[in-house]
């Protein structure tokens, strides 16, 4: 180190130094530039289809999505020109902060399936509420029959042992998406 | 010379002066709070039968075992006699449900006694309770098993197997006394121990009279658990209710869940609390009200481990800041 | 190709002005720390000892480079590489550092020193000096309590079972803590290539010594009488050996085989005093090979 | 330190093992740490690092007479945030729920302590070609790590490693181990176990020197 | 307010980014072992945090976002945060020399770091508006000074102790640290953001 | 209600053993050893020859210094060896050996009359220096410098230390019960020196007779009996000041900074003797105790009788000692050797046997408080014996109030890990003190 810390003074000018580094900063926007040239496009197919991905496995037999207007993030699935469901955000605020997911719903309001997309729930605990063994409950039921019990029954849902918490929010979060589109739906027709 | 006054070199010992000790040790204390605890032990063995026993075996050997190979391994004395990991495993067996499988006491007890205790030097240099320190491990680890309660042996009619905390929790405070019927059943079940729990949760009354015993022969001091008990009763009393302030069952509180064990067994711990006596009513009031907290508007159910822990994580500034009043500061 | 411009404009812009706060905040704010004294103190060992007088090797490092008067060579562990690399990096002439090396002046072994008393305290020299100088009979000797083992910056001590610490020549840098910490003073350091040495302490009188300690020195002066080259005197009762002298001039060291006490050893190191055998004499002091033999 | 006749095996070796980032130096594991608790995310983290590390050396290697000292640091960030910006684009287009499970961490290499010491303490006085070595010896003893760290939580603490199962559903998953308290324990235990296994090699090699050699003797070396 | 007061509890002990989210490890294992430095630390972080907040707040609301450039955050904030660290050194130290000892000579340490960094990243990553990114930096800095005081004193305490050689220094910091992690599990759940 | 102050502990008094028997007067030692030292300052130096003859009484060790005190010949006889003897409190100094002649003649013009209260303070406090007379307590300080404090502290009391609060001791009770006119005496000679109207006696509530014929004795002199609550330390200066006038001394002071000068039963004796008959300090009332010794006793021993003579003289041991300590078990030295003379300050000769000793093997810290609570003077000695053990002086002087410290002992008896905290204090006053030298 002792070598430069005893530069000349004209190598210590502000123009240089300021200008040393400015040549650095257009160097590493160059870089940057190209690089996002390449990507930006891939990436951008890549998020596409990612939701697409997403939204084909909650409802399966779909041959296209549409996006709905007016409705952020709201689409459409339609087989055959017709429309099979509704796929719609939901979120609700779990153990550990909010739960995103997203929610497929048939337009007379019943759940295909849902997909949980962010949350931050206890590892091996919260996070059991994204394996079918829980989500399955929720397939062909309505609004009114999202209700969290110890002691399951055909009607309600059966919550995770020892994650009552996580449970609950998912199972609002739900019911909440699946009334906006009972209520949409209904407004539609 | 009728009587002799020769003295051979080398025959008197020289030290510093005292010459002369009081007749406590380490290990008469400790094992006087193993013994204290031992009834409320043997009630929960009464209460939930033979899975109690074999837990409280588990932890008792892995415990004393832990320290003994360690202590072996280090080449330092072996102290397993002093009785202070047969507390440790005691304490811990008393603040899980009885019928976890045998191996979680066991990497339960070996945690608390190597991690958190020899990591740090051994007895009375560890900054945490050692059997909280294991009992917060196996709760990380094994939420399940360790929230899923057993049933009281011949239990009465509609005790479930939940604990009144977490029925209060999850279903509400009508719920609970709805279960045990009235108010009444509720609290005498509580103070004689028959309901669902830790094992050393289930009998206020025996565990109170081990802790009196304690404060008798001033081994604890009575302000930790008098303070401790006494701020959450009076927080849950204000705000422990639905009905606006002071609306809350500050009895309930105060009997549920380990509030009894922890104030009198583990906030009372020397190693891991303030050594002043005013640090100590800081330690307790602070515990009190994160239990509190944590009961009130946390995750869990229950917060006295946790309340514990983190109190035990601001002793050091506690002694830091409160020191005895020092003679010579006034004139 | 906007979003290109666009990167290219904001990176531009942000390297402007930092590195002009940054070239404006140098003219500004300079501080110089004169760099020399970190690669000054990265030369040093870091045993942080104290040996050179300064609290530290930072310290050392930051007078050494400063003031034109401090010696390149008072670093004592680092030997002569140390020295010749400080003195060329602060342009100073080094002169020769003296290897030297921890000698315990004291062979009183738990066999062969006399208890005074049984001592029960604290674990640590300078507690039993508290208290009657300690437990042996003889108040110069070495308490084998390890106050200089757990001082050693180095690891070079150890204890041994015969109650006295040994040093580990290879280790040993010669720094010279154990000498200040020892409550007896019974640690001094030794030039590194002295035949022989005197493993005692004690300034009491030849009777009171012997009484307190079979391995002491009596200040009896045969060695004195013995040795030609005047390179070993009696004081306070204690003899004494100009190791130069010793060194250099002597053949024979008969020195050795005349003391009654074997208080003067050759000066083997590592072991605990006396108990030397033939072949690390032969190494240590070719010279003293013939009166060990003919002693022994 | 920089002695020029390291060869290049012994640059990256000391990076590997002797000083090893994250065990050795204590530097840059900051948030590392956070993403360790599947061994697919440490991999990942680690691979990143590498690469930076490496590519950020030769850089800095390359300029290294170009820069002015006055603002070495800067640049020296600079350039570590450009190639960081790299990596997350492709990752971003590429290997996106990746992306996702890196989040913040990813960016946050940026001011990686290690990165900008192994640029300032080594890159920036030798060669491309030891630069290179150096960084990748770093960066592959960090990677390494990271995968160690991350099989041992992932194994332990879910039963699986890259999400296969590996133990049977017998085993309950001890959940600590992929929590935050679990990764700084695990942590602290390495540390002290490398420690250990060090003060071990060097009694080894105490003891035979010991054995080898005459007994230590006064002026042998003078 | 309760929204904030949410936030801001949440950032201070239920999410505390050193013990939840390993961010600020190296100053808070590095500065730890001495409790006045630590409350000066802890000081300088939350200052900083909270400017810093702001300035990369701005920049990313009005050019970063706008334009498209969000994938230029990392760089823009590092640059950004660098050098308005030192910037802000240099004006303390300039004017006012008492501030300056309490916790300017901590701002050296503190230019290029991950929690000063990483809260602003955090902060732009949840969109959140100006008041919930400044409450959310003072939040994090409170969380970060608390974890690390209470870490000093751990460690001043932990002087006097005999822990085994293997473990000294880094090792048992890294097993007090963990230990202080599972205390603050209690707070888990208690407050859903 | 007796009075008391904060902490302290409860030993057994183990008084029982000699508090009933009589001062016994002993007979003339063949031999003395009397050594140079017998107080805290400047060191005497030898007056006599090898081969003169003494007479009682006569000053055979003097020293010029004002902190110094001189030493009398405590038989008469002719000084056999002037060398270099073992010492009970500092290892070993050179000691004037007296063989007696049997005859125990006092110097020429002793014993006298004399009536105090015609004297001046001025005389007085030469007298004081003359009769080498000493704190007899045990800290062994010379009384004349003590009776002359600078003028700027106003004195207003003297309080008379009589709480003999060290388990075994017996002396300062059996000197009370037999001697209560010099004792009462004594004091009002001190209370003239000093100016002083305020005298005040602390006496102990274990020992009711003492306090009994001391009220008795006080009748009309205005002096205050004031008996304590049973806890040791009781009689330690500063607790002592604090329960009889409630003033705390500053930390670092003397008592003489809050107005007060305390005195020891002893001491006052002396003073009484020397200023009424002239007679000078060389002999004094010793208990000789402890659990290893046939026939504990009070007894009246010449300075320089060594502790072997007085050990014979109360039957030898019943058993072998494990510990010989000069003074109380609680602040007593232990000595190495049984062959160490008896000084000015020896309160007691203590032959413990080794189940008087409960030592035990020393463990780490528990934090139990119990020292905490212990300490009469309000420090934290947990942390003390932790700072010891690391050999860190400096935190433990600025942090921990290191130099505060009296050395009671009361937080090493209640200890439950056995520590050795005061050996741990002793050790890190040691080290500071020569980190001071250094500097």
């Amino acid at each position: 180190m002792a070598h430069d810390a005893h530069g000349h003074d004209s190598d210590n000018s502000i123009f240089k130094i300021g200008m040393n580094l400015t040549i650095a900063c257009l160097l590493s926007g160059a870089i940057i530039a190209g690089t996002y040239a390449v990507t930006a496009p891939v990436a951008a197919k890549e998020r596409v289809n990612l939701k697409n991905k997403a939204m084909k496995e909650l409802v399966a037999d779909a041959q296209s999505f549409k996006a709905i207007e007016g409705k952020t993030d709201w689409y459409t699935a339609e087989k055959d020109g017709k429309i099979v469901a509704y796929v719609v955000p939901a979120e609700s605020k779990g153990y550990g902060g909010a739960i995103k997911m997203l929610t497929a719903v048939t337009p007379e309001g019943k759940i295909i399936d849902y997909k949980i997309l962010a949350h931050n729930e206890t590892p091996g605990l919260g996070d059991k509420a994204s394996e079918p063994k829980f989500s399955k409950q929720f397939a062909g039921k309505k609004a009114e029959d999202l209700e969290v019990v110890k002691v399951p029954t055909d009607k309600n849902i059966q919550a995770l042992t020892g994650a009552t918490i996580t449970s609950r929010a998912v199972t609002k979060g739900i019911r909440e998406a699946v009334e906006q589109v009972a209520a949409y739906a209904s407004q539609k027709k | 010379m009728s009587a002799e006054t020769k003295v051979e070199v080398n025959q008197l010992t020289v030290s510093a002066s005292p010459h002369i000790r009081c007749d406590e040790s380490i290990a008469k204390i400790m094992w006087t709070v193993n013994l204290t605890l031992a009834p409320a032990a043997l009630m929960s063995v009464y209460w939930f039968g033979f899975h109690a026993a074999v837990t409280l075996a588990v932890c008792i050997g892995a415990a004393v075992g832990t320290e003994y190979l360690i202590q072996k391994w280090q080449g330092k004395p072996v102290t397993i006699s002093d009785g202070s990991a047969f507390l440790t495993g005691m304490l811990l067996a008393m603040n899980i449900p009885a019928t976890v499988p045998w191996y979680m006491p066991l990497l339960g007890s070996f945690v608390a006694i190597s991690i958190a205790k020899h990591t740090m030097g051994g007895l009375g240099y560890n900054i945490f309770n050692p059997a909280l320190i294991g009992r917060a491990f196996m709760l990380a680890s094994w939420p399940i098993a360790m929230t899923t309660w057993p049933a009281l042996a011949g239990a009465v009619d509609g005790v479930t197997s939940a604990t009144p905390l977490g029925m209060l929790k999850l279903q509400g405070y009508e719920k609970l006394v709805a279960t045990f019927g009235d108010t009444a059943n509720l609290y005498q079940s509580m103070f004689l121990g028959s309901r669902s729990g830790s094992s050393g949760e289930t009998s206020a009354l025996i565990l109170i009279l081990g802790g009196i015993y304690l404060i008798y022969r001033g081994y604890i001091n009575w302000q930790v658990p008098a303070f401790m008990i006494g701020t959450v009763g009076v927080l849950t009393w204000a705000f422990g209710g639905h009905a606006g302030l002071f609306s809350g069952d500050p009895l309930f509180h105060m009997m549920a869940g380990g509030l009894i064990l922890g104030a009198f067994f583990m906030a009372t711990d020397m190693v891991t609390i303030p050594i002043t006596v005013k640090g100590q009513i800081v330690f307790a009031i602070g515990a009190g009200a994160l239990t509190v907290l944590i009961r009130l508007l946390g995750g869990y159910p229950e917060g006295v481990c946790y309340a514990i822990l983190l109190m035990n994580s601001v002793t050091p500034l506690i002694d830091r800041l409160i020191k005895p009043e020092k003679y010579g500061a006034r004139r | 190709m906007s979003t290109s411009v666009l990167i290219l404009v904001v990176l531009a812009s942000l390297g402007l002005i930092f590195g002009f706060i940054l070239a404006f905040a140098n003219r500004k704010f300079a501080i110089e720390v004169n760099p020399l004294i970190h690669i000054v103190e990265d030369v040093l060992p870091k045993g942080q000892c104290g040996a050179c007088g300064y609290a530290g090797c930072m310290a050392y490092a930051e007078a050494v480079v400063l003031n034109p008067d401090v010696a390149p060579n008072l670093c004592i562990p680092g030997k002569e590489p140390v020295a010749k690399a400080v003195a060329e990096l602060t342009g100073k002439t080094a002169a020769a550092v003296e290897p030297r090396v921890a000698q315990v002046k004291c062979a009183g072994s738990n066999e062969k020193a006399v208890r005074g008393y049984d001592y029960a305290g604290v674990d640590d020299c300078v507690a039993a000096n508290l208290l009657f100088g300690g437990p042996k009979s003889c108040k110069y000797g070495c308490l084998g309590l390890g106050t200089c083992v757990r001082n050693c910056p180095f690891d070079a001590m150890t204890m041994s079972p015969a109650g006295l610490p040994v040093i580990d020549p290879d280790k040993c840098t010669g720094c010279g803590k154990c000498e200040t910490v020892c409550p007896k003073k019974v640690i001094a350091m030794l030039p590194l290539g002295a035949h022989v040495r005197v493993n005692c302490n004690s300034r009491d009188k030849g009777p009171v010594a012997r009484k307190a300690c079979t391995a002491a020195c009596i200040g009896c002066s045969l060695c004195v009488r013995e040795c030609p080259y005047g390179a070993v005197k009696v004081e306070n009762n204690l003899a004494v050996v100009d190791s130069a002298i010793c060194r250099e001039q002597c053949s024979d060291a008969k020195c050795l085989a005349k003391c009654p006490t074997k208080a003067i050893r050759p000066a083997v190191l590592g072991i605990v005093p006396g108990t030397e055998d033939q072949a690390s004499v032969e190494a240590a002091c070719p010279s003293c090979v013939k009166s060990t033999a003919a002693a022994g | 330190m920089n002695n020029p006749n390291q060869s290049l095996w012994e640059i990256f070796y000391k990076g590997l093992f002797e000083q090893n980032p994250i065990f050795r130096l204590a530097l840059s594991l900051c948030p590392a740490l956070a993403v360790t608790s599947t061994v697919v995310n440490a991999l990942a983290m680690g691979l990143s690092v590498l690469f930076v590390i490496t590519a950020n050396n030769v850089v800095v290697s390359l300029f290294r007479h170009w820069v002015n000292p006055k603002v070495r640091v800067p640049v020296f960030i600079t350039s570590i945030a450009t190639i960081v910006t790299v990596v997350q684009l492709v990752l971003e287009a590429y290997f996106p729920e990746l992306f996702k499970a890196l989040s913040i961490y990813l960016a946050l290499i940026v001011v990686f302590a290690i990165i900008l010491a192994r640029a300032e303490v080594f890159a920036a006085k030798n060669t491309v070609v030891p630069s290179f070595f150096d960084g990748f010896g770093m960066g592959a003893g960090f990677a390494g790590a990271m995968v160690l760290i991350g099989v041992i939580r992932e194994l332990f603490g879910a039963g699986t490693i890259f999400g296969f199962q590996v133990f049977s559903d017998a085993y309950n998953p001890v959940l600590i181990m992929i929590l935050p308290p679990g990764g700084f324990i695990l942590i602290g235990v390495m540390i002290a176990g490398i420690n250990l296994f060090g003060e071990y090699q060097e009694k080894n090699r105490a003891a035979k020197a010991k054995a080898g050699a005459t007994p230590a003797l006064q002026g042998s070396e003078a | 307010m309760g929204e904030y007061f949410t936030l801001f509890m949440g950032a201070v002990i239920v999410n505390n980014f050193v013990l939840t989210r390993f961010l600020g490890l190296c100053i808070f294992f590095g500065v730890s072992k001495n409790l006045n430095a630590s409350v000066g630390m802890g000081m300088a972080v939350t200052s900083v945090m909270t400017l810093s907040s702001i300035l990369a707040w701005a920049v990313y609301n009005y050019v970063l976002h706008p334009y498209n450039l969000t994938f230029l955050t990392t760089i823009v904030f590092v640059v950004l945060i660098a050098s308005f660290v030192q910037l802000l050194e240099m004006i303390i130290k300039k004017h006012a020399p008492a501030l300056y000892n309490m916790w300017g000579i901590y701002l050296v340490l503190i230019a290029t770091n991950c929690i000063v960094l990483g809260v602003p990243l955090l902060n732009a990553e949840s969109h959140f508006s100006f008041l919930k990114s400044v409450v959310h930096a003072i939040g994090s800095g409170v969380g970060f000074a608390l974890a690390i005081i209470l870490m000093a004193s751990l460690r001043e305490k932990l002087q006097y102790a005999d822990v085994p050689k293997s473990l000294q220094g880094l090792g048992i910091a890294f097993i007090l640290a963990g230990m202080l992690a599972l205390s603050f599990f209690g707070f888990s759940g208690m407050i859903p953001l | 209600m007796a009075k008391t102050f904060r902490g302290g502990v409860h030993p057994d008094d183990q008084k029982r053993y000699t508090a009933a028997k009589p001062i016994e007067v002993a007979p003339v030692p063949q031999k003395v050893i009397i050594p140079t030292r017998q107080h805290i300052g400047a060191p005497c130096t030898a007056v006599v020859k090898v081969g003169d003859l003494v007479k009682k009484g006569q000053v055979i060790a003097e020293a010029q210094a004002f902190v110094s005190s001189p030493v009398h010949a405590s038989i008469s006889g002719k000084v056999a060896e002037i060398a270099e003897y073992p010492h009970p409190v500092f290892g070993a100094c050179t000691a004037i050996v007296i063989e007696s002649d049997g005859l125990d003649e006092w110097v020429e013009g002793l014993p006298l009359e004399r009536d105090w209260e015609t004297l001046e303070a001025n005389a007085i406090k030469d007298i004081i220096r003359q009769a080498g007379i000493v704190g007899m307590g045990g800290a062994t300080f010379p009384t004349h410098v003590k009776m002359a404090p600078p003028p700027e502290k106003a004195i207003d009391s003297l309080i008379l230390n009589a709480a003999e609060c060290e388990p075994f001791l017996t002396a300062d009770h059996r000197v009370m019960l037999e001697a209560a006119e010099r004792v009462v005496t004594g004091m009002r000679i001190s209370m003239k020196v000093l100016g002083v109207t305020k005298g005040y006696i602390g006496i102990e509530e274990n020992k009711p007779d003492a306090i009994a014929v001391m009220q008795k004795a006080v009748t009309g002199t205005g002096i205050v009996v004031v008996p304590l609550k049973t806890k040791y330390p009781q009689g330690a200066e500063k607790t002592l000041i604090k329960v009889i006038v409630d003033r705390e001394v500053p930390s670092g002071g003397l008592p003489m900074d809050v107005g007060v000068v305390v005195q020891n039963v002893g001491t006052v004796v002396a003073i009484a003797d020397a200023v009424q008959k002239g007679l000078p300090l060389i002999e004094r009332v010793t208990t000789v105790t402890g659990g290893a010794v046939n026939e504990p006793k009070n007894l009246l021993l010449r300075v320089g009788t060594t502790f072997a003579q007085a050990i014979e003289l109360c039957g030898g041991f019943k058993e072998s000692p494990a510990k010989l300590i000069m003074g109380g078990p609680m602040m007593g030295m232990a000595q190495c050797r049984i062959d160490v003379p008896v000084i000015k300050g020896t309160s007691g000769i203590l032959a413990l046997s080794s189940s008087d000793v409960n030592a035990g093997e020393e463990k780490p810290c528990i934090r139990c408080g119990r020292c905490v609570n212990a300490c009469p003077m309000g420090l934290v000695p947990s942390m003390l014996s932790i700072l010891g053990q690391q050999g860190l002086y400096e935190t433990a002087k600025e942090d921990f109030d290191l130099l505060d410290c009296v050395e009671c002992g009361s937080c090493v008896y209640v200890c439950p890990a056995k520590r050795n905290i005061v050996h741990y204090v002793k050790y890190l006053k040691a080290q500071n003190a020569a980190a001071a030298a250094k500097k």
